[in-house]
């Protein structure tokens, strides 16, 4: 049978970046097709010259045994290839209707295809059991709830070939379920898939095929059934990687932080956090485990000093948190961090860094008035020495610090932000999803480093929405459901129904 | 100072009449800036499309011409900042201003070389768009109120200042119910999600911007050939950046656009009325801190009352492919 | 943006070059249709405007001026506000100085005139400006709105000012009183008498030292490093502990304190007194000034000089050639900041391949 | 020899319709009959006035013509480094004993067609466009309601200003909607001292069926039968003077304030306006003015008093 799309010689080029050499790989029709590598092995450009964004610089594409050139992605769109981007692709201020019937409206004015379509998209949601309502808008939508409406466009436009680009990095374990469920009924119909992930327990759980590319090549293509975890982590990263990291002995010191009866409404009244109460001591990692959107992101902001508290009791250290009289969190975070909190961030790009500086300028961030002189001026020189070393034992690449960070694969951005808070020598360290798109060699080094801060003495909060993440790093997990804590589990009772129970809300019993 | 002597007739005919001037601009800049190109360059365009609508006009002794010819030069400087804006990937606002001073200084260069009356053109004189009366004006003229409301505040007016005020609910619908609205506003909010969907987003621009040329065309020829009648050097007086703060005071949304621009007019008529009258409380105001009012009003009422104005997400930023 | 991957000094020189000419070429069009010779009119203006010491007196005294504009503009949008209110700024920091100077310079000695001057000029300018700080940082008011709205109620407020109560009783000239002789900004032809008769004083000194200090301040401190990161990402700034109301509030008092030291050159290094409308467009020019020159000190000086070599010069040319009436280099102006501040990377790619071609 | 002389023009240019305008005309006047040239530069700040007055007393020019009280410093000060050259300041008093200022009685002018006004005027309510609020629009203003009421005790006088900024000079539009606001509380006349925005004023009044008073040089042939008249202000004859007295070695130094008497300033009345001026009208308005060039009728200078009486 004639593979549905045939990738011959592809190769591109960034700069002096070849994100693509020489690939060529072919996907069966109906199949699910797995992509694995590193940051930066060039998988997202490969789908991206598939989906019209660029232009291949040589290659052949080739759908169906038919050799294409996809120049826009309105042409992809044409040939029946729908991709589900890393970052979604959506109109935020714009109900769901309106953002599948971009580009398809079907007729210039809207008012009359909007019945028909949301008749459809019904229906559609009916068959493929998406629970996603038409007329909501995509603001008020949860990431899983949006990351439907990205396959829902998809369905609406039969695409028949489907590209996922990491398109689990920020689901909970069961939108993922619930996502494989609609992807195995789609290659029931005969679809073609191609799955980007980092998570290889994924792409042994429902792919067909996988091709590991690393430094913009194909490695090798092998049948899923054959292969294991550690034979793909070994083709991506080069070594094997290592699942179960060393840590010393659970012997948590002094309490750090004590949360007690915290509440966050917001300002319509609605009860953001409700009842949070928890101890952190020295030399332990809690994890608060539970659906992203349950409170877990205020709570951490609250903690970092980002967003004001209703009302509730932090004491840190033997004193209170500097709250105050304060009518806003305005220039609270430098108070936190002066005291010894340091804080990643859960979104990255967003609150962790500024695009457009430089790496170097990036590892200030937060810790200016810290490096400053007393003249106000920064010692660049010394900035320079200290963001080489940091780069150098943290493994950032490039080892650039004059390069925009915007430049760095987000697992490189992420390694950064990491080593900026772990310089500054917390006695707290509050850690929102360190690994979100991160692969798999860089997770790896990552855990390495928050295991020996916790090694060193320092209280670590992590929110994950990975319970492999959770379970590699936790001594003790916190369950969130609903902004109230709805139980708590030692590591060694680390059970996943009954996390899951928890998270859905399911009250300790 | 009674009730009778705001003059509440006189204002709001005033208003009216003043409005279309800036309707006309903040609309066009409202289809700039919902596709994401910020249009500071209104007035350069206003002030264009003034003198080569008066020009074209004179020469012709035909207003229609006039305005096909301002509508000309405001399409094609609205394509020299889609270029740069579009195509370029220039900085906008510095897109916008250059055009604006260019024009500032052409026009004037360009009128003086022709009719030697010092960057004026002459007087239009039958050439001018005059007022529509409506039919029946005259019979209704003396019944109190309606006979107003009709012959004066309804009718009474240049056509241009009907197509004005017949614009808003167009512009409504095309902005929120037309196909090229939905994909308008999404090459605004999320350029790089239309583009995903299979807009064309550089195409998408252009067209707002020709869009814009259009309407922006509307307001100079409102100005030269109604309002006044000729083309004076820079007799935009600011227009442009008024309609500008109309629509960031609307919100980038049509209806509350249009009412920004009835407050700038309606401030502005009320200014004219209350100028050497005793008012109670303050006394009389003297004339040249009258002529604040508009704008203190504006501050106020943005300070006080509206929310923060959310602007469309991509505005000013280049469409690059790749995120 | 555009990413050509052009060597550095292609960027820096070939493109500005190519830009400038390209905008002098549409100007020269301009010209010859207006009948008069373009190479000739060009070498009257270089000559009146930079290779004439008088006249490049002028011009620098012109762009003393737009660099403080330029600057005041700059520092705003650092951290990514556009303040388009240094016109009022710069005409409100006119009247403090003013007010400083009719209050004390009968009284006090020279050396204490300049700095009661600067600082009135300052303190007002900063005031004009703190209102749109205040309610953008506060309430969200856009500032380009209120900027807007600030410059015609300062105009408003000014005319009113000045008519009732600076001009002496009897006299014509909408303006103040003129100032003791002491309150003059010393002229630099005291120690360049080469430079004739020109207005070129100590405030050009002063907005070089402004330059460098806005230079250090917004690349090397702790202070514009949070500047610019408020500018570029607000919700970092916040995570890394910024107080961006209190920065946005802060940086309007700067820009707007540096607007009005505007007028000091304006006013203390030329006329001696405060008239109706003397900023004349300024703060309009410092915006230009400001987006052509990047926010970069070294841009900011270039493109000063440049708008005052326009102003003197095509003053000089109008003079000389009637047929050139000086709004034609208004016309120029704005060619200039659209090929060089908007259009920069036009010739980028036929560069790209001039130097793919040569390397092989 | 031919003296050697030059012209600046203040912010407005010579084309301003305004009083940088008719100096213009007054000395291509004398430049037709004497064929004599004239350099004539714009300055648009008062810098630039100093530059340029600075410039041509360099170039040796015999007299230089300062058009509008803007550069009034600038004049003295270039005057008293250049002794040997002459200057004539308009609307402006400054010092030196080479400096020839020349001001107006703006109110003696604006006093007559403010009778005519009140004469044609059938609501006996009056209008007035002024540019920038500035003692020099109020002085008009003040003769003008001074010229009204000493006709028509009852009359009442609506003052309005286009603006605050040099946009005021030249915005036609809003110089029309003064008219037109002004026209729908009951005036039927209205005085137009607005540069290039009193051109939208004087259109709104022919547009309108009402009258319309020009300002500066006489504007009554704009709008034949909708101009009532024009108070013309004789900057050209100033200039034509200066340039003549030049010429002829007649030249002097001083100050000189132009009235009516010295034919500083009139009203127009040509063929344009004949129709719109009735024989009482007429006589009214030439009673008025004999009346103030024999001293009769003494019209108070609101830049003199600070106040104005009427
Ligand atoms: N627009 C671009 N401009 C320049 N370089 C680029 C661009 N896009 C990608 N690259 C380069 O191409 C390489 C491959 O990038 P790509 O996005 O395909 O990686 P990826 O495999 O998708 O990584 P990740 O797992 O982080 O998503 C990177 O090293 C990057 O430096
Ligand atoms: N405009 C660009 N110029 C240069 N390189 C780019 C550009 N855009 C992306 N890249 C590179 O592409 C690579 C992958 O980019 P991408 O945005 O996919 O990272 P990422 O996938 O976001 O990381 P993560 O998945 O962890 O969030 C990175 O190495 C980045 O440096
Ligand atoms: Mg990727
Ligand atoms: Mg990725």
């Amino acid at each position: 049978m004639q593979p549905a799309v045939e990738f011959r010689a592809i190769s591109k080029q960034f700069g002096a970046v070849r994100a693509n050499a020489d690939v060529s790989f072919s996907i069966a029709k109906g199949s699910i097709h797995g992509l694995v590598g590193e940051n930066g092995a060039g998988k997202s450009t490969l789908m991206s010259i598939l989906y019209g964004y660029y232009r291949a610089d040589s290659g052949q594409i080739l759908l169906d045994g038919q050799a294409q050139s996809i120049r826009t992605s309105q042409e992809a769109i044409r040939l029946g290839i729908g991709m589900v981007h890393q970052h979604f692709m959506l109109v935020e201020n714009m109900t769901v209707l309106d953002n599948v019937m971009l580009g398809a409206e079907g007729g210039f004015q809207l008012a009359a295809q909007r019945p028909t379509v949301e008749a459809r998209l019904r229906e559609i949601c009916a068959r493929y059991r998406l629970d996603v309502d038409p007329l909501a808008t995509i603001a008020d939508l949860s990431v899983g709830a949006q990351q439907r409406v990205e396959i829902l466009k998809q369905i609406y436009r039969s695409a028949n070939i489907l590209i996922l680009d990491e398109p689990t990095a920020v689901l909970t374990a069961q939108e993922t379920a619930s996502l494989f469920d609609i992807l195995r009924l789609f290659k029931e119909q005969g679809k073609t898939i191609i799955l980007i992930t980092h998570k290889l327990q994924e792409i042994l759980d429902i792919t067909d095929t996988v091709t590991v590319m690393r430094g913009g090549r194909v490695i090798g293509a092998v049948p899923t059934a054959g292969t294991t975890k550690e034979e793909l982590a070994n083709m991506m990263v080069g070594r094997p990687i290592e699942n179960n990291l060393p840590r010393a002995p659970y012997h948590p010191g002094a309490p750090v932080l004590t949360v007690d009866n915290l509440q966050l409404q917001d300002a319509q009244q609605v009860k953001l956090l409700a009842d949070i109460g928890f101890t952190l001591r020295a030399g332990e990692i809690v994890a608060v485990a539970g659906v992203s959107g349950n409170g877990q992101s205020e709570l951490m902001e609250i903690l970092a000093g980002m967003r004001l508290p209703t009302s509730g009791k932090l004491t840190y250290l033997g004193q209170e948190l500097p709250y105050g009289k304060r009518h806003d969190a305005d220039g609270l975070p430098l108070a936190f961090r002066e005291l010894g909190i340091a804080h990643v961030p859960e979104d990255r790009l967003r609150d962790g860094v500024v695009k457009s500086f430089s790496v170097m300028h990036n590892t200030i961030l937060g810790y200016q008035d810290q490096l400053k002189n007393r003249w106000g001026l920064f010692d660049f020189k010394a900035i320079a020495a200290r963001c080489a070393g940091l780069m150098k034992k943290f493994d950032v690449r490039p080892a650039n610090g004059d390069l925009r960070i915007g430049l760095l694969s987000g697992g490189n951005q992420q390694k950064v932000v990491i080593a900026r808070e772990v310089l500054a020598q917390p006695k707290l360290m509050l850690v929102g999803q360190p690994t979100r798109g991160v692969d798999i060699g860089t997770i790896e080094s990552i855990h390495t480093q928050l295991l020996a801060l916790r090694d060193a003495g320092v209280a670590i909060l992590l929110v994950s929405v990975e319970l492999e993440e959770v379970r590699a790093l936790a001594d003790r997990i916190l369950v969130m459901c609903g902004g109230r804590i709805t139980g708590e589990l030692k590591i060694e009772e680390f059970d996943t129904t009954r996390i899951g129970l928890l998270m859905g809300g399911m009250h300790k019993s | 100072m009674t009730f009778a002597d705001l003059h509440l007739d006189s204002v709001l005919v005033s208003t009216v009449r003043n409005a279309p001037v800036l309707i006309f601009a903040a609309m066009a800049g409202l289809f700039a800036e919902r596709s994401g190109v910020i249009d500071i360059g209104l007035e350069g365009k206003i002030l264009a499309s003034a003198f080569v609508s008066a020009a074209v006009a004179f020469a012709t002794q035909n207003p229609w011409y006039g305005v096909a010819a301002g509508m000309a030069i405001s399409v094609a400087l609205a394509m020299l900042q889609g270029y740069v804006a579009i195509s370029q990937k220039g900085n906008q606002l510095v897109g916008g201003i250059a055009i604006n001073i260019a024009m500032s200084g052409l026009t004037f260069v360009v009128a003086q070389f022709f009719f030697q009356q010092g960057g004026r053109t002459p007087d239009l004189g039958q050439a001018r768009l005059f007022d529509v009366v409506l039919p029946g004006s005259a019979a209704v003229d003396n019944i109190p109120f309606l006979g107003w409301l009709y012959a004066h505040l309804i009718g009474g007016h240049s056509v241009l200042v009907y197509l004005a005020f017949g614009l808003v609910p167009v512009v409504h619908w095309v902005i929120y119910h037309s196909r090229f609205g939905l994909r308008l506003r999404a090459c605004g909010e999320n350029p790089h999600a239309a583009d995903a969907a299979g807009v064309n987003v550089e195409r998408q621009r252009y067209l707002a911007m020709l869009v814009a040329g259009v309407l922006c065309s509307f307001s100079g020829a409102y100005l030269a050939i109604v309002q006044s009648g000729f083309f004076l050097r820079d007799m935009s007086a600011g227009a442009g950046y008024l309609a500008l703060t109309a629509m960031v005071f609307g919100n980038w949304r049509p209806v509350y656009t249009f009412l920004g621009c009835l407050m700038f007019g309606f401030f502005g008529a009320v200014q004219i009325q209350i100028e050497g009258v005793d008012l109670p409380v303050v006394g009389r105001i003297p004339g040249s801190l009258i002529q604040m009012v508009p704008y203190v009003v504006t501050v106020i009422v943005l300070a006080g009352l509206m929310a923060k104005s959310v602007a469309p997400k991509a505005l000013g930023t280049p469409f690059v492919k790749s995120r | 943006m555009n990413n050509h991957d052009l060597p550095r000094w292609a960027t820096a020189f070939v493109l500005p070059i190519l830009n400038l000419l390209s905008a002098m070429l549409v100007a020269a069009g301009v010209i010859y249709l207006l009948g008069e010779s373009p190479t000739e009119s060009l070498g009257i203006l270089l000559n009146s405007a930079i290779l004439n010491p008088e006249g490049l007196g002028y011009t620098l005294f012109y762009a003393s001026t737009f660099i403080f504009t330029g600057l005041s503009v700059s520092i705003a949008m650092q951290a990514g506000l556009f303040n388009i209110g240094s016109e009022g700024q710069m005409y409100f920091g006119g009247l403090g100085l003013t007010l400083a100077m009719l209050a004390f310079d009968s009284t006090l000695p020279a050396w204490a005139l300049i700095p009661a001057a600067i600082a009135g000029a300052a303190l007002f300018g900063a005031l004009w400006a703190f209102l749109p700080g205040y309610l953008q940082a506060k309430r969200g008011s856009h500032i380009v709105v209120t900027t807007i709205m600030f410059n015609f109620i300062c105009a408003s407020l000014m005319n009113f000012i000045i008519v009732k109560y600076l001009i002496p009783a009897g006299e014509q000239n909408t303006a103040s009183r003129a100032f003791a002789d002491a309150a003059a900004m010393p002229l630099l032809n005291q120690w360049l008498p080469v430079l004739g008769e020109t207005p070129l004083n100590i405030s050009f000194l002063f907005a070089i030292v402004a330059l460098a200090i806005y230079g250090v301040v917004v690349s090397r401190s702790a202070w514009g490093f949070k500047l610019r990161a408020t500018g570029q990402n607000p919700h970092a700034a916040h995570y890394a502990g910024i107080r961006l109301s209190k920065m946005v509030i802060t940086v309007m008092l700067i820009s707007g304190a540096l607007a009005g030291l505007g007028s000091v050159n304006s006013i203390l290094g030329s006329t001696h007194y405060l008239s109706l409308n003397f900023v004349g467009g300024a703060g309009f020019i410092g915006i230009a000034i400001a987006l052509m020159g990047r926010q970069h000190p070294v841009g900011i000086f270039l493109s000063a000089v440049l708008f005052g070599t326009l102003i003197q010069g095509g003053f000089d040319l109008s003079l000389e050639k009637p047929n050139i009436p000086t709004e034609t280099f208004i016309f120029i102006q704005g060619l200039i900041i659209l090929f060089c501040g908007a259009m920069e990377y036009f010739y980028a790619p036929a560069i790209a391949a001039v130097l793919k071609r040569t390397k092989g | 020899a031919d003296p050697k002389l030059g012209i600046v023009y203040d912010a407005g240019g010579k084309f301003d319709k305004s009083f940088n305008q008719s100096a213009f005309e007054g000395a291509s006047r004398f430049k037709k009959e004497t064929n004599i040239n004239f350099i004539e530069v714009q300055a648009s700040s008062d810098t630039q006035a100093e530059q340029m007055l600075r410039g041509l007393a360099r170039k040796n020019l015999d007299l230089i013509a300062s058009i509008g009280f803007a550069q009034t410093q600038a004049v003295q000060k270039v005057a008293k480094e250049f002794p040997k050259v002459h200057f004539v300041l308009i609307d402006g008093v400054a010092q030196g004993a080479n400096v020839n200022s020349v001001t107006f009685k703006e109110e003696e002018g604006s006093y007559l067609v403010g009778v005519a006004a009140a004469m044609a005027s059938k609501s006996k309510k009056l209008g007035f466009v002024g540019g920038i609020d500035i003692p020099l629009i109020r002085a008009f203003a003040c003769g003008y309601e001074q010229g009204a009421k000493a006709t028509a005790p009852k009359v009442e006088v609506i003052q309005n200003m286009v603006g605050t900024t040099a946009a005021a000079w030249n915005d036609p539009a809003k110089g029309g909607e003064l008219a037109r606001s002004q026209f729908d509380r009951g005036v039927d006349v209205v005085f137009a001292v607005a540069g290039g925005s009193g051109m939208g004023t004087l259109q709104t009044a022919k547009e309108k069926g009402k009258l319309g008073i020009g300002v500066d040089s006489n504007q009554n042939a704009l709008y034949p039968g909708a101009v009532l008249t024009s108070m013309v202000k004789r900057v050209d004859n100033a200039i034509y003077d200066s340039f003549m007295q030049m010429k002829n070695g007649t030249w002097k130094a001083g100050v000189t304030a132009k009235g009516l008497k010295e034919g500083g300033v009139d009203w127009a009345l040509d063929e344009n306006n004949r129709k719109l001026i009735t024989p009482e009208i007429e006589k009214r308005v030439m009673g008025a003015r004999k009346d103030i060039i024999d001293g009769k009728v003494k019209v108070i200078d609101y830049r003199a008093a600070n106040h104005c009486p009427a």
